[in-house]
């Protein structure tokens, strides 16, 4: 019995502070997990609706779609309906990812309602070296318009070229063209697999 | 046999090309102390090994078991670092007391380890890169702290040399060794993008 | 941006297929695995640090006492304990702590019980030569490494073999800067000497001793020439010549191998000593220590070379 | 009183200068190194630093009493773990795109030795007053160099200083010369160079110390 | 009478030879490969070696000034460093970039280290590695030879295609990766050998470089150590690389005479303040930079890999001095 | 021939020979001067005291300093005088120490003239038992004439914890400048043969082999005739070696002439093998045959700054002053005066200084011989070239050791064998950055040696 006792004088504190900050912390995660959760929605609509700006919701489909992501891994897309006031159907999206340069990339890539043009796409993560591989994070720059309206097929990406034409040509960026392969490669593997399933699915037809 | 390559360019990426020291900016603080003469650095080295098995595998078992399963990611930081700062107490007790001549060598370092941010950082890297089973975990975690190893030692080389160099005395001490990090980080950089 | 928001039942996609918690349970959740995780490391900590215990050094633990106890490796140790430990087999190493700063080193200068000197009377060192570049006869020039033992391998490059050098052996030797070549003699300066005799070891003459300081400034006797009298006179302008007036006047002075001596011990300033001091042919016998009187220089033009034979 | 009062306030200036965490005591180098690419990066960083020291140096205060020795470095790092998790909670949920920015660097604030330094060697021995005074001067010494750094990096490397809450806000911007674009500035190398030639300014002004 | 008489330690007298003499001799190795970007870079070329030397000298001239050290401008190490960097830049960088890479070199690189003898790394190569960190763009726009003049001192991205050329080794690294066969790629192999190619300033001529090699060879300013391990080192590996899969690997003596390999493994890897002391170093030190070297080109990131090569070598330095840190003749004494 | 002459060991240097100043001046006795210094340390072990007082008459070959230590010789004057006094005397090595200064009347001295055809191809070394030979080399104060001054009767003493079975005399004279060993090689080559074959007997040695460097033709021609015509090409032969600086170290001949190595701070015997320079081996056979103390030796005095470069035969003791007035004296240009050869030799600053028994040459260097950045003292810093490793003859790393000492990090300098170190200036003489290298080492060395003393 002396034992517990000389354990308890020992480590009570340590006892009760556990307990405490336990319960503490759970209560600070409990108060903003609703609004940390909030902030990842509220990037990815903004990413989105950027690109769609008729989109006024994003509704999930009922089903998640594989995607073959390199390496014998499968990974299950949620893809997004963008639908306007309306409920008209404008568009999809859809959160994708892959290795670029330095680290994962994770991007947000936004079709028009027939999935036949692309609307572009946001960078909701990377961690390219500034100054090179992060030049894709530019919104509206040279990089990221090459994309919007540029075919949901295969993309190629070029050294040099016109990057004002939109075509399944992307420029590459000068000096980081890893980078600019990375994303290229990220979308041709994505685009085609969600678009394919899609049309599977029957989700494409016109409305 | 792909998972076989798979774990060996994860090991090789963690060494050399993602190297804590150079790329993360993890362990400066014995990169910078601990570098002054090679066999010290060399201790440090293999404890922070040894440190980053028994740490990775510890966390990465606790985060995929306990914290994830049942939504308690609010947790991970305390569970990680108490159960860091317990396995390195106690398996320093216990080197101390049964292998005095290991501790010597080795042992000494492990106080140094808890507070150092290679440990932590690389269990954390762990969870952030979606590492979902344990042998990847491991290779991981010792293939950080080879990279730790690897670090350090050129630094002690490198330091060994500067210490009889002229460098002008503002800048002795861990000025011209930051300098020297900063170098090196460059140097490595030619390993970029080799392995991802 | 408001306006596109997800509908509610969206926003909770992450980990759905988990064993998910929410609210309260997430409170109890915690609290249990945190007080899971406390009596885990209570009780093993517990048992290791008894049945674990290793006998330290007395003197090592004190020092780790004083430490900060951070661990952070910034002494170039591998934490605060092998620190410690060094520490306590080398003195010199004080002062590596840098988050404890001085404050720190003080306190382990005190656990070490540093005294800067024993007994009463603090040692400090003496320099047994006076004589400037041009006291002194040069044969050659020397065009070697910097430096009095190097400088002292070439033999015979100045006429005396026992003189300083002047090229500061000692200086490099002590980390208080009390050591300055001063027109090609090593001069101290008092004020900032401690005393910690690290530049006796500096001079490859023998020409810094540790001297008991009885008194505040004591009479030495500036000079280590063991030549004769009139070798020592053609080669040194302030060399002592061994002639023995300063014997003569009092017993604390003592002549051997045409050298003049003073009993450290036994020295008291008295009219005696200020007599020898006086009739000292050559000077050679000068204040040294705190508030000793400039020394005024004797020099006079060394006579010609090579009339040592 | 007033012996107190100075007592407090110099416990403060010596994290600003004398004691700086960063240029002095040369301790919890890797945030400083990773998160000075930006001024506002280096804020933040700073500003959850000094959260968790007063946090950190307060509990410790008061149970500086009743710590036993087998357990004291599991307390300060459970203490200090806990305040850093709500810190990086608040972030996640204030400000996401710094939270995003500074990854894994806020919870590793937990094993800053600025922090558990200045539990062993304040909070443990002193009452809450002078903790807190230390705790908030040395946050702010802190914070003013990886400030300082994290302007140097930022200027050199883009020749801007923008701040983003929102939208951008471009405070200062130099012109496009390669002397103001020199990209390697945010990278590894320029962290440690910067970081390097900073501590020898700084020996340099103070004189070198033994 | 005899006041003209010197004292010093034995040895009384010693080899003509000065550290200035080095350094000379080396500018004089590197003249041909000077004259070759003349010929190819126009006035160019020549804009960017003088402002590289002035630039280098400048600042070691202000450091040793700030230092309150003796002038060492007269050893002509600074110079080296300034033709070296020159040489390893491309001719279209501006001289805003050129001038950042010099200040670097000397200041950081050598400079804080204590001066000539103590830097740990190659100035130079450190340099253009800051530079390629810096100003990627500017660092990899390649013109074709003869179409840059004085008159044209900057390449922005809008006028680069009219002048820019893949180099010989972008070749090979698009035969790698299978877009473009290797017999295509050695069709080059002339005007690789001679010159008449893109790439930096000083190595497009392999033939220049031999040339100045064997000059230093000759002169015994270097010894063969360093160039012959590097050579065949990276010689043999293309060589295996070729053998083993010959649709995409172009042949060793293009991967030796292309890029900086020339250049590298006479003037470079063969800077003694950074490379190990010893000749079983000198070995070891020269085999890692060559197999570094073809791995960078191989499987990294980079299409040359000369200036990481040096460096990540120059880091292991110490370690290998130390590795070959040999018992005396008559082994080690019993204690 | 042409095989032995690629005899060698690694490293080593080449510097100017520089021989024909003096090669081919034979020995020629110089008249005796008023004034000798006799030091009471010319040999490595205890130093002697004097057996003389002040105004003592002295006879030539009267012994006037010894030390009933083993390790040590004793003294002899050189002439028929009186001590004027006991004092202290300038000593090329070692500073002011303690010696006898003997008064001559030139008169009554005549210059001792050798006289190496009293012996020849009939000479039997069987006639004296080796005890007897060992007394006669300790009685004569012998001591080894190659420069390091060991007493030689401690090397040739039979020990039977090591046994000497091969005898090796060092004929390489590797310094440039010097030609005393050559001279006499050619000179007294019966004398010679006659101190090898009695020092063979004494150590008990049945191999002898004569280390000549191959750019001394004559020499091996002298010694091969010789040799022949005695009938000892059995035990005796003659290996050319090749001609490289420092050729003439013990270590590097034994490792030229048998290819073995003495281990790291060991000695010859440990090997077996014993090492005599030929100087040595003459002064045995007169000390044997003719107890004759060693009380003269052949001298180079050569240089450019000289007006008579030659070979002298000089009484011990002669100030270098009187010996450079017989050779003419300095000349304006005369930069250096140096005891020894160039590479090895002690620079003097006091010409007072006398020549003891291990000096065989006094070397007058002008500034165009001491090379302008040495002489400017022109030092920069250590490039790392490896000039230094490449050229140590013992495998050093002479920069490591030096920076260490340098920066007074003896535990560095020893971790890179300081002590294994011959100070032969290889590493000194091709440095670019002219870095006193073998100086720091030598300066290394001196402050372990007092950090022991201090400590011990
Ligand atoms: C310090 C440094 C950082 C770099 N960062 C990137 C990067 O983030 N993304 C990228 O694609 N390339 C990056 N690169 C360049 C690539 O490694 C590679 O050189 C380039 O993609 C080659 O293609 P290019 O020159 O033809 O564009 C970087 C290069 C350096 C030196
Ligand atoms: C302590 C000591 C003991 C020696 N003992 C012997 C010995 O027993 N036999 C011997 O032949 N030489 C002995 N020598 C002499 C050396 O081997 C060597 O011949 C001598 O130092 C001269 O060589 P040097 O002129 O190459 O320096 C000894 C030397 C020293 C320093
Ligand atoms: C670097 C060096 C060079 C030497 N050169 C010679 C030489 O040329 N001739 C010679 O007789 N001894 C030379 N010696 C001395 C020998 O090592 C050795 O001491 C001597 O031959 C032994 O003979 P001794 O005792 O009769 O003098 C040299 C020693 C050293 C360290
Ligand atoms: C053979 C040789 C090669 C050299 N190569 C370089 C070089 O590649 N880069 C450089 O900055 N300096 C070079 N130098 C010059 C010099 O060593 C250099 O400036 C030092 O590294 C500066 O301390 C070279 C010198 C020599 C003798
Ligand atoms: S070394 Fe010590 S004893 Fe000597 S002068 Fe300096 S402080 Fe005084
Ligand atoms: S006292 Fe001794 S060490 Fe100091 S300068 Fe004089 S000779 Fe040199
Ligand atoms: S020879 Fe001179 S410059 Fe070359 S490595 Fe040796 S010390 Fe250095
Ligand atoms: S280190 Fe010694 S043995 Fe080697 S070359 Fe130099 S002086 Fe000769
Ligand atoms: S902050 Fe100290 S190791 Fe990272």
């Amino acid at each position: 019995m002396s034992k517990l006792r000389f354990f308890w004088e020992q480590s009570w504190l340590l006892l009760v502070s556990s307990l405490v900050f336990g319960v503490l912390l759970a209560i600070a995660d409990t108060a903003w997990a609703p609004r940390i959760a909030r902030n990842e929605v509220e990037k990815f609509t903004r990413l989105a609706g950027g690109m769609l700006p008729e989109a006024k919701r994003f509704e999930p489909l009922a089903s998640k779609i594989p995607v073959d992501a390199g390496k014998g891994k499968t990974v299950q897309v949620e893809v997004y309906r963008a639908v306007d006031d309306s409920g008209r159907r404008v568009g999809w999206a859809f959160v994708c990812e892959g290795s670029g340069f330095a680290d994962k990339i994770k991007l947000v890539v936004a079709a028009d309602a027939g999935f036949e043009k692309l609307a572009g796409f946001g960078v909701l993560s990377s961690n390219e070296t500034p100054g090179f591989g992060d030049k894709i994070t530019i919104p509206g720059g040279f990089y990221q318009k090459q994309f919007v309206g540029a075919p949901a097929g295969t993309l190629t990406l070029v050294k040099t070229g016109d990057a004002e034409r939109i075509d399944g040509e992307i420029v590459a960026i000068s000096g980081a063209t890893v980078t600019s392969q990375a994303v290229v490669d990220i979308l041709n593997r994505y685009v085609s697999a969600v678009r394919a399933a899609l049309q599977e699915q029957g989700l494409l037809t016109k409305e | 046999m792909d998972t076989f390559e798979t774990l060996l360019l994860g090991f090789l990426g963690i060494v050399i090309v993602n190297n804590l020291v150079f790329t993360k900016f993890l362990g400066t603080c014995p990169y910078l102390g601990v570098s002054g003469r090679i066999d010290m650095a060399f201790g440090m080295g293999c404890a922070v090994t040894f440190v980053l098995a028994l740490a990775g595998t510890l966390t990465w078992l606790i985060d995929y078991f306990v914290l994830i399963p049942y939504g308690l990611n609010v947790l991970r930081y305390v569970c990680f670092i108490l159960v860091i700062a317990g396995a390195v107490q106690l398996v320093e007790m216990y080197v101390r007391k049964f292998f005095p001549v290991l501790y010597d060598s080795f042992g000494i370092f492990l106080p140094l380890i808890t507070t150092n941010c290679a440990i932590l950082g690389m269990c954390l890297f762990i969870n952030l890169w979606g590492i979902d089973n344990l042998p990847e975990t491991v290779v991981l975690s010792v293939g950080a702290g080879l990279g730790f190893t690897l670090a350090i030692c050129i630094m002690a080389g490198i330091r060994e040399n500067l210490e009889l160099a002229d460098v002008p005395a503002a800048l002795r001490g861990a000025p011209i060794t930051l300098i020297t990090a900063g170098l090196l980080t460059l140097a490595f950089m030619g390993f970029a993008g080799m392995i991802r | 941006m408001g306006t596109r928001l997800l509908p509610e039942e969206t926003c909770e996609n992450a980990g759905t297929d988990m064993i998910a918690a929410t609210g309260m349970q997430v409170v109890w959740l915690s609290a249990l695995l945190l007080t899971g995780l406390g009596v885990v490391f209570a009780v093993v900590l517990l048992a290791a640090s008894i049945k674990l215990k290793v006998q330290e050094d007395p003197k090592v633990e004190q020092i780790h006492a004083v430490l900060p106890k951070v661990d952070c490796g910034a002494c170039g140790f591998a934490g605060c304990s092998s620190y410690a430990k060094a520490v306590a087999a080398d003195a010199s190493l004080i002062g590596r702590c840098s988050p404890g700063g001085a404050a720190t080193a003080a306190k382990i200068a005190a656990v070490l019980n540093l005294q800067i000197s024993e007994g009463g009377a603090p040692k400090r060192p003496i320099i047994h030569c006076r004589a400037c570049r041009q006291d002194k006869t040069f044969y050659a020039e020397y065009r070697g490494i910097e430096g009095c033992t190097s400088a002292n391998a070439q033999p015979n490059v100045q006429a005396c073999a026992f003189g300083c050098l002047g090229f500061g052996g000692c200086v490099r030797r002590c980390r208080f800067d009390a050591i300055h070549i001063i027109d090609g003699l090593a001069v101290i300066d008092y004020d900032k000497c401690t005393g910690c005799g690290a530049c006796v070891a500096g001079c490859p003459r023998g020409l810094i001793e540790m001297v008991p300081f009885t008194h505040e400034p004591m009479l030495v006797v500036a000079c280590s020439s063991r030549e004769n009298g009139k070798t020592t006179r053609a080669m040194c302008a302030v060399g002592c010549i061994g002639c023995g007036l300063c014997a003569r006047q009092s017993d604390v002075f003592t002549v051997k191998d045409n050298l003049a001596r003073v009993d450290y011990a036994r020295y008291q300033p008295s009219e005696a000593t200020e007599t020898a001091r006086q009739k000292c042919p050559t000077k050679v016998i000068v204040f040294r220590g705190k508030g000793a009187p400039a020394d005024e220089k004797v020099s006079k033009a060394p006579a010609a070379a090579g009339a040592a034979s | 009183m007033a012996d107190n009062q100075t007592s407090l306030a110099r416990t403060f200036l010596a994290g600003l200068w004398q004691e700086n965490p960063v240029l002095r005591l040369i301790l919890g180098m890797c945030p400083t190194l990773a998160v000075t690419t930006s001024v506002q990066a280096a804020l933040t960083m700073g500003a959850s630093v000094i959260f968790v020291l007063i946090g950190s140096n307060l509990v410790v205060s008061l149970m500086r009493n009743l710590l036993k020795p087998h357990l004291r470095i599991l307390m300060f790092t459970l203490t200090i773990a806990a305040f850093v998790t709500v810190a990086d909670l608040f972030l996640k949920a204030y400000q996401p795109a710094m939270s995003a920015k500074l990854g894994p660097y806020i919870p590793l604030i937990i094993v800053n030795c600025i922090i558990i330094c200045r539990a062993e060697a304040c909070a443990s021995k002193n009452g809450l007053l002078v903790s807190l005074a230390d705790a908030v001067g040395m946050g702010l010494g802190f914070t003013g160099a990886l400030a300082v750094l994290a302007l140097v990096r930022e200027l050199l490397a883009t020749g801007q200083i923008v701040f983003e809450f929102g939208q951008k806000v471009t405070l200062v911007s130099l012109p496009d010369v390669p002397l103001f674009r020199m990209a390697g500035m945010a990278m590894p190398v320029g962290a440690f160079l910067t970081l390097g030639l900073m501590l020898g300014l700084v020996k340099m002004v103070t004189g070198k110390r033994s | 009478m005899f006041s003209q008489i010197i004292v010093s330690p034995a040895p009384h007298t010693s080899q003509n030879l000065t550290t200035r003499r080095l350094m000379a001799d080396v500018l004089i190795g590197l003249v041909p490969a000077m004259v070759a970007s003349a010929v190819f870079f126009r006035f160019r070329a020549v804009l960017v070696i003088a402002v590289c030397v002035a630039a280098c000298l400048l600042s070691e001239w202000i450091c040793n000034r700030l230092r309150r050290k003796p002038n060492s401008l007269g050893d002509l190490s600074a110079a080296v460093t300034g033709v070296i960097l020159a040489m390893s830049l491309p001719p279209a960088v501006p001289l805003s970039v050129a001038v950042i890479g010099s200040v670097f070199a000397i200041v950081i690189v050598k400079m804080l280290f204590g001066g000539l003898g103590n830097n740990v790394f190659n100035p130079a190569m450190a340099a253009r590695a800051f530079l390629t960190a810096s100003f990627g763009a500017a660092m990899t726009t390649w013109t074709v030879p003869a179409t840059i003049d004085s008159a044209m001192p900057t390449v922005q991205a809008s006028n680069v295609e009219a002048v820019t050329q893949a180099t010989p080794l972008a070749w090979s690294k698009m035969a790698l990766k299978g877009q473009a066969t290797p017999e295509q790629v050695h069709a080059q192999l002339k005007d690789v050998f001679w010159g008449q190619v893109g790439g930096c300033i000083g190595e497009t001529s392999a033939a220049a470089l031999l040339l100045g090699g064997l000059y230093l060879l000759v002169r015994k300013t270097i010894t063969c150590h360093i160039p012959l391990a590097v050579l065949l080192s990276a010689g043999i590996f293309a060589a295996v690389g070729r053998l083993l899969k010959p649709d995409v690997f172009v042949r060793p003596d293009f991967h030796l005479f292309g890029g900086g390999l020339m250049l590298g493994a006479f003037f470079i890897a063969t800077d003694p303040v950074t490379a190990p002391l010893s000749v079983r170093g000198k070995w070891l030190f020269g085999i890692g930079v060559g197999l570094l070297i073809m791995l960078i080109r191989v499987v990294g990131e980079y299409p040359e890999g000369v200036m990481y090569a040096v460096l990540i070598m120059n880091a292991f330095t110490p370690l290998i001095d130390r590795l070959c840190h040999t018992a005396p003749v008559g082994g080690k004494p019993h204690v | 021939m042409i095989f032995a002459a690629k005899k060698t060991f690694k490293g080593g240097v080449h510097p100017l020979e520089n021989k024909h100043y003096t090669e081919s001046c034979p020995i020629e006795p110089v008249p005796t001067p008023r004034q000798l210094v006799l030091p009471l340390v010319q040999h490595i072990g205890a130093p002697c005291k004097p057996l003389v007082q002040k105004k003592q008459t002295v006879a030539l070959g009267e012994p006037i300093g010894r030390s009933d230590a083993y390790v040590s010789a004793p003294i002899h004057s050189p002439v028929n005088g009186v001590v004027k006094d006991i004092a202290l005397a300038s000593h090329p090595v070692i500073g002011r120490t303690t010696a006898v200064y003997l008064e001559a009347v030139p008169e009554e001295n005549p210059p001792r003239i050798p006289q190496p055809q009293r012996f020849d191809e009939h000479f039997d070394p069987g006639t004296f038992t080796p005890e007897q030979i060992c007394t006669a080399i300790q009685e004569a104060g012998l001591v080894g004439m190659g420069g390091a001054g060991f007493p030689t009767r401690v090397k040739i003493d039979p020990n039977p914890a090591m046994p000497k079975h091969t005898l090796i005399i060092n004929g390489c004279e590797c310094e440039p400048y010097i030609t005393c060993d050559y001279r006499i090689m050619l000179e007294w080559t019966w004398q010679i043969l006659a101190g090898i074959r009695l020092a063979a007997r004494a150590a008990g040695c049945q191999t002898v082999r004569i280390g000549i460097e191959d750019n001394k033709p004559e020499a091996v021609k002298a010694f091969e005739q010789a040799l022949s015509r005695c009938r000892c090409e059995e035990d005796i032969q003659v290996v050319v070696v090749k001609t490289k600086y420092p050729q003439g170290g013990e270590r590097q001949l034994i490792r030229a002439v048998l290819g073995k190595q003495v281990p790291t701070g060991g000695i010859p015997p440990q090997i077996g093998v014993c090492v005599l320079n030929v100087a040595t081996c003459a002064a045995i056979a007169e000390a044997v045959v003719f107890q004759k103390p060693l009380t003269h030796r052949v001298v180079t005095v050569t240089g450019r700054a000289i007006a008579r470069p030659g070979n002298y035969y000089v009484p011990i003791g002669m100030s270098v002053q009187d010996l450079l007035a017989h050779c003419g004296g300095l000349t304006e240009r005369a930069a250096k005066v140096v005891l020894g050869g160039p590479m090895m030799g002690f620079a003097i600053a006091d010409l007072t200084t006398p020549l003891t028994k291990t000096c065989g040459a006094l070397t007058v260097l002008t500034r165009e011989d001491v090379t302008e950045p040495k002489y400017a003292r022109q030092q920069t810093a250590c490039i790392r070239c490896g000039r230094c490793l490449a050229v140590c003859p013992e495998g050093l790393n002479p920069t490591k050791i030096a920076h260490a000492v340098k920066h007074f990090r003896m535990d560095r300098a020893e971790q890179y064998y300081l002590s294994a170190c011959i100070e032969c200036g290889s590493c000194s003489y091709v440095c670019p950055a002219h870095i006193e290298l073998a100086g720091y080492i030598k300066t290394g060395k001196l402050l372990k040696a007092r950090e022991k003393k201090r400590l011990g």
